[in-house]
């Protein structure tokens, strides 16, 4: 198992590697002309002669092969330095930081109920196999599963804010964000919730708290939906296993048979599953933030993104990549934990 | 065979929630194929020399019927209401055949090239398996949404774009669930039993392994579906996918949204244009999650 | 034999309800099963032999149902009518079960000590610590050895031969009067399964427990049972003491079925064959499960389900010719003699 | 017994797995499934290969047939060396330089076996180059004739037959790839080898699933028997059958042999099938031949101890019947790390101290009964 993930640590860089190469070598799709955009105001573009354009180019080694830009590029990030942010009009690296602990904090608060709630319930429905509340809870799963986070997102809107005003968009309101700016306001996490907290101010904390609702309600019925569903196919595979009919044989009641016996192997794939879905909150973000209309990194990257701010892009998806990477290693290492078969293997 | 036809299909239809898919799946296919007839694509406002509504050049770009930019409501000429003097109606039911194209294609188009991978890694093994799988690995470190949105906007907005990145960043699931499979199979006595009658592996793959791994493919296919037209529509929402005024349910949305929060003193006000539009997607995916689900019950019931 | 019966099968009938219909795997099944003796139960697949040790326990998969009227009578009780609870105090205490997969009957994320300290603490009021001594030295008792290392080991770090001593080890770790063993070596290398049905052997002399040893291996049972049940189709086909039944079979099933085996202790000239195919539980021939398979069988046999005639002092068949394989027998052995 | 044609000898065969693990899965040990092994098997009999899981029985099945390919050693079929025929050429012409031109250039011919003197003779008339260009010129042709030669019916008879193709499909796609049959022959052909296993031949439309163990058995057979084999590599091909359906197959097998003149090695756990079926037997313990005998001689009189603890083991069907039983301690040990000296000595009951020393070497003690012990027959 340590060697497996030694392995995976070696591979890490290699992966990223590909990852950024594989962008970077799109970005070459658009020509040289258009990565210049990204440099210069487009008021100024229009203007600009074929001659002036060339020397443009030839200034931001646009006209240079692919392998050098992209090992200037690579050289920049190994010195933390990813590029100027046209979008966020900032270094990236800088950008990035500064919008990391929005997208953390909501990822976190959806994470809680998700796996909560879709564990409890697809461990109900296995049990109930065939029986009302099963049918409930699987019809149930599967319209949260086939309702698009961007139309739900809408109507969370909808009903929250238009019509009953309770959870407004954006990240805080006006007079949050005041205080929230003013020295005496104390950063010590960086995320809004916590931060209010430990400076005392329960107002601040609520009204962080109104504008996360929507968007955790968003992301976490999809997720909790699909959660509900691996857990409980899981948990039926588990049922019909010998050792469950084993642990009846014994005299066990079958409550324990259940949370004890037939629960613990059910967890072993429903961790991966639980996995991916952490790493797909933290994409999951980008539909999330641009409907609620918050600051957090999906906003950024969507932004990025439509307005071909590539240094930015690139950067995102950097940041996505190592998350995506070192959380499936993460789960690797819970899956071992759980399953002794794989962590004495 | 004939029995055991018979019986998938017993079981396949034992399942209300499956017949409920079929019947939605078969509804939305009516619609494409009928849409012509359901909402004819002329513009009424131009007659021709006869007098005629003029026929649409391409029936996917929604006409402009009115020029007030506001949501009109439901009425009896438009039964979904109109936007941006658009009719919301004709936009729906064409944005069926939009989405009906879009799942297809990319499915198809990135399962076939998950087989070929999967097939090529599984069973040859070795260094062959290893380079191929870091590649997968690398595709698949790449959030799916991100990496489309990606190359959406490098190769220009557009719903062939958006088809073309899809694929691109879509095969791997199949790839190693096809691999996974092969390597299971591949230990099978059948297939030990073809090698030492001599049989070459490509006739091996194709004729004794592919078939043998090929349901859960489909399922995943068929579940994959629904959630590839979400993303396409997510991108569209972002602007990234069909122009304004295409008959795509996303790109329709990403219009609407503007109109959510209704107007003032009256928070509902334009609820169709949302509901419409909205609705149709969330039938659409929902019918085929149920068909694949369905499909996996039947077919593999380990198959997560 | 004025003994009482530890327990007693009584017109069990257990019926799986499918989506192809109803299996009546169990088809109206009785024996009994003596203090401190070896009962076997042999029978092919599809004989029904693993779902009655099911029924027993009443363990079935929900689908399957013990139908009205069957009975099991344990010491004086009919387990059938005790609630899921006092059923619950039975199961390991006084009757405890084997399987055969020792690798899937463990449970992978427990060690063993904790599956045998589970035994232990759910019917014994014992400390838990106490209840580990008890583990370590039923691990003892069963042959691995270190106990004290093995009892912190998982199922997966054992061989399978000491995994299916692990089970025994959980299954009479509550004394029980009576031990299922569901083919508890038919997963195992023959060394191995010597060793284990001589573990078994040795500890029911010391707990003087009741064995039901279910297998489809003659010679196992040959060698390990007192009684035995032959068992296909779903119904009891022959019913005996072990040496009455090897010499003086009565029923057409069990003759073929014990002239059909590759032996080591005989020479054989050809193998006796039992034409046809084993039937398939959904559809069983009408009259004698067995007719489709037997050179004896007549109209009668096509149409009536046999009783079971008592052929000898406790020894039954359900056989309308049962006198007819007697006297192939005869002939058999006058040729074997000549 | 010496006047008998050699149809297969196996020389010094050896079959290692790798196993890899750590951080950049190097090979860190190896499974020594098959660890030298000779043997012969003669036209026309049936030769039964016993021993527990793990004893390497299979592998050599697989080997011989050429699913694995072989670590070393040399395969000879019908007095052709075939061990090169399945290797990609660069590694087949290495092989044959270093089996026998090297022995060729540094060895006197007088001390070369029959098979040697046949390729020497080759090399003599046609030089080194063209002695590797006669052997290499036609592999697909000598790799179909093997494939001809060698048929193997498996175990499993639910995994052995692909359950998405029919059974004419199955039986006749062998025999027409190798031109054994036509292919307008084919009904015809696939009926009659169906009948002849006991299936009626108007079944070949349907698919393995409509048919019983037994049944996919036979028809498992009969996919190997058109093929016209020489050898058929029976592997555990009745150990998954139930018993009454198990002496059909085997008396099956039986008559075919006596019918189409066929040899069989028959690979099985059960000593009692083995002893029905097989003229001699070779017993593996732990990759390597123990004992091989002819089968009166190994029952009557077995030499090593593991036969004799094997044999004992087996339960006997009749109550009656009084044996001693030797129970063996403790488990097989694991193929990758075997015991030093005699793989057998940590359970044997007669082990002495050269027994963890030095490996016995499997010495012909009668002729025709061959033990790999220092001290046979001393386990009472």
């Amino acid at each position: 198992m340590t060697a497996y993930i030694i392995r995976r640590l070696l591979l890490l860089p290699l992966i990223l590697f590909g990852v950024t190469l594989i962008i970077f070598s799109f970005t070459q799709i658009l020509g040289p002309e258009k990565l210049l955009s990204a440099y210069v105001n487009p008021n100024v573009f229009d203007k600009l002669s074929n001659e002036d354009l060339d020397k443009l180019i030839h200034k931001y080694g646009l006209d240079q092969p692919l392998w050098t830009r992209y090992f200037k590029w690579i050289n920049g990030v190994f010195h933390g330095d990813l590029g100027w942010s046209v979008t966020a009009k900032q270094p990236v690296a800088q950008a990035i930081k500064e919008r990391i602990p929005y997208t953390l904090e909501l990822a976190l608060y959806a994470m809680i109920p998700v796996i909560g709630v879709g564990i409890w319930l697809g461990v109900a429905a296995a049990v109930n196999r065939d029986k009302f509340l099963d049918h409930f809870i699987r019809i149930f799963a599967i319209v949260g599963w086939s309702l698009p986070d961007f139309v739900f997102g809408l109507v969370v809107l909808m009903i929250f804010y238009s019509v009953l005003g309770w959870f407004p968009p954006g990240t805080m309101s006006s007079w949050a964000e005041q205080i929230v700016k003013s020295p005496e306001f104390k950063h010590f996490t960086h995320i809004l919730s916590i931060d209010a907290l430990l400076n005392g101010r329960l107002d601040i904390f609520w009204d962080a708290i109104r504008h996360l609702i929507g968007p955790i309600l968003t992301i976490s019925w999809l997720w909790w939906a699909y959660l509900l569903r691996i857990t409980r196919s899981s948990m039926l595979e588990v049922l019909g296993k010998e050792y469950v009919r084993t642990a009846r044989a014994k005299g066990v009641p079958e409550k324990d048979v259940i949370h004890k016996h037939a629960r613990k192997n059910a967890m072993i794939p429903v961790v991966t599953v639980a996995g991916a879905m952490v790493i797909g909150l933290l994409s999951g973000t980008v539909i999330v933030e641009v409907i609620f209309n918050r600051i957090g990194m999906g906003r950024f990257t969507a932004q990025a993104a439509t307005q071909l701010d590539y240094a930015a892009v690139l950067g995102s998806v950097l940041f996505y990549s190592t998350i995506l990477i070192i959380g499936n290693l993460i789960i690797d290492i819970l899956y071992a934990a759980l399953d002794p078969r794989i962590r004495l293997g | 065979m004939n029995t055991e036809l018979k019986r998938t299909l017993r079981k396949l239809f034992k399942n209300p929630s499956a017949i409920l898919g079929f019947a939605l799946l078969a509804f939305f296919i009516l619609v494409a194929v009928f849409a012509p007839l359901i909402a004819p694509p002329i513009n009424p406002l131009f007659p021709d020399e006869n007098g005629n509504p003029m026929k649409l050049d391409d029936p996917y770009i929604m006409p402009i019927l009115s020029w007030s930019s506001d949501p009109v409501p439901p009425s009896k000429d438009h039964p979904f209401g109109m936007i941006a003097g658009r009719d919301i109606f004709y936009g729906v039911v064409w944005g069926t055949r939009t989405a009906f194209k879009i799942g297809l294609i990319v499915v198809s188009a990135s399962t076939l090239f998950g087989i070929i991978i999967g097939s090529i890694a599984g069973y040859f093994g070795g260094w062959i398996d290893e380079v191929l799988m870091r590649i997968t690995d690398i595709f698949l470190s790449i959030p799916f949404l991100l990496a489309a949105m990606v190359l959406t906007t490098i190769l220009g907005s557009g719903l062939d774009k958006v088809m073309i990145a899809m694929i691109i960043f879509g095969w791997m699931a199949t790839a190693r669930l096809i691999r996974a499979n092969i390597l299971q199979v591949k230990e099978e006595q059948f297939v030990l039993a073809a090698k030492a009658l001599g049989i070459k592996n490509f006739i091996i793959i194709v004729r004794h392994i592919l078939p043998n791994t090929i349901f859960p493919v489909l399922v995943q296919a068929t579940m994959r579906l629904g959630s590839l037209v979400i993303t396409a529509a997510a991108l569209s929402f972002l602007g990234l996918g069909a122009p304004i005024g295409y008959a795509d349910w996303g790109s329709m949305l990403n219009y609407t949204r503007n109109y959510i929060l209704g107007s003032s003193g009256q928070a509902l006000a334009y609820w169709y244009t949302v509901f419409y539009p909205g609705m149709a997607m969330v039938l659409f995916v929902l019918a085929w999650n149920l068909v694949g689900d369905a499909l996996r019950d039947v077919f593999d019931p380990k198959l997560k | 034999m004025e003994k009482k019966p530890l327990l007693e099968v009584k017109n069990l009938k257990t019926y799986f309800y499918t989506e192809d219909g109803i299996v009546k795997a169990v088809d109206g099944v009785d024996f009994e099963v003596y203090p401190g003796e070896t009962l076997g139960i042999v029978g092919e697949s599809g004989s029904g032999k693993s779902v009655t040790s099911l029924s027993i326990m009443r363990l079935l998969d929900p689908n399957g149902e013990i139908v009205e009227g069957s009975e099991i009578i344990f010491e004086g009780k009919n387990l059938l009518e005790l609630s899921e609870d006092e059923m619950r105090k039975i199961r390991g205490n006084d009757i405890a079960m084997i399987f055969q997969e020792p690798m899937v009957a463990l449970n992978p994320v427990f060690t063993i000590g904790e599956q045998i300290m589970e035994a232990i603490l759910l019917h014994q009021d014992v400390s838990k610590s106490e209840a580990r001594k008890m583990a370590i030295e039923m691990l003892k008792k069963v042959g691995i050895p270190e106990p004290e290392k093995r009892v912190d080991e998982y199922p997966h770090e054992l061989s399978g031969g000491m995994r299916q001593r692990a089970m025994i080890a959980m299954a009479l770790s509550c004394r029980p009067k009576l031990l299922i063993a569901d083919e508890p070596t038919t997963a195992l290398d023959v060394t191995i399964q010597a060793q284990i049905l001589e573990l078994m052997r040795e500890l029911q002399k010391e707990y003087g427990m009741a064995i039901i040893l279910i297998t489809h291996d003659v010679g196992v049972i040959a060698e390990n049972a007192d009684r035995v049940v032959v068992m296909y189709g779903g119904m009891v086909m022959e019913t005996a003491n072990v040496h009455e039944l090897f010499k003086e079979m009565r029923h057409p099933y069990t003759w073929g079925l014990l002239n059909s085996l590759p032996r080591l202790d005989i020479e054989q000239e050809r193998l006796y064959n039992i034409p046809g195919i084993v039937p398939d539980p959904l559809h069983f021939p009408p009259g004698c499960r067995f007719n489709t398979r037997c050179e004896f069988a007549d109209e009668k046999c096509r149409k009536e389900i046999p009783p079971l005639y008592e052929v000898n002092k406790d020894h039954f068949s359900r056989c309308f010719y049962y006198q007819k394989v007697e006297e192939a027998q005869k002939l058999k052995k006058a040729g074997e003699s000549a | 017994m010496s006047e008998k044609k050699v149809l297969v000898r196996v020389e010094n065969l050896v079959k290692y797995f790798p196993i890899r693990a750590g951080v950049f899965k190097r090979i860190v040990a190896w499974v020594r499934a098959v660890d030298d092994v000779s043997f012969d098997i003669y036209e026309g009999e049936t030769v039964g290969l016993v021993g527990e899981s793990g004893c390497g029985k299979t592998t050599v099945g697989m080997t011989l047939l050429r699913l694995y390919e072989p670590t070393s050693g040399r395969i000879i079929v019908d007095n052709e060396d075939t061990t090169y025929y399945f290797m990609p050429k660069i590694k087949a012409k290495k092989y044959l330089k270093n089996t026998y031109i090297k022995k060729f250039k540094n060895e006197d011919p007088e001390t070369f076996t029959f098979i040697d003197k046949k390729y020497y003779d080759l090399y003599k008339e046609l030089g080194e180059s063209g002695f590797y260009s006669k052997l290499l010129s036609d592999l697909p042709e000598k790799r179909s004739e093997f494939r001809k030669t060698m048929q193997i019916v498996f175990q499993d008879p639910y995994s052995s037959l692909n359950p998405r193709i029919r059974i004419k499909t199955i039986v006749s796609e062998g025999p027409v790839l190798h031109k054994v049959i036509k292919k307008s022959e084919v009904i015809e052909k696939v009926k009659a080898a169906l009948e002849e296993v006991g299936i009626h031949g108007d079944h070949m439309y349907r698919f393995p699933h409509q048919f019983s163990g037994g049944q996919r058995q036979r028809i498992g057979i009969a996919r190997a028997l058109l093929m016209n084999p020489k050898l058929i590599v029976a592997d555990e091909a009745v150990a998954a059958l139930d018993v009454s359906i198990r002496s059909q197959v085997i008396n099956l097998m039986l008559d075919l042999q006596e019918k189409h003149n066929l040899t069989y090695l028959f690979i099985s756990h059960d000593l009692s099938v083995i002893k029905y079926i097989s003229d001699r037997v070779i017993v593996m313990y732990l990759g390597k031949i123990v004992e091989n005998a002819p089968k009166k001689v190994l029952f009557d009189d077995p030499l090593h101890p593991y036969t004799k603890a094997l044999m004992s083991a087996i339960p006997v069907p009749n109550p009656d019947y009084k044996k001693k039983r030797i129970i063996l301690t403790g488990d097989v040990p694991s193929p990758v790390n075997p015991p030093t000296g005699c793989r057998f000595h940590p359970r044997c009951p007669v082990a002495k101290e050269i027994c963890s020393k030095e490996e016995p070497q499997l010495r012909e003690i009668q002729p025709g009964h061959f033990v790999a012990c220092h001290f046979p027959g001393s386990l009472k």
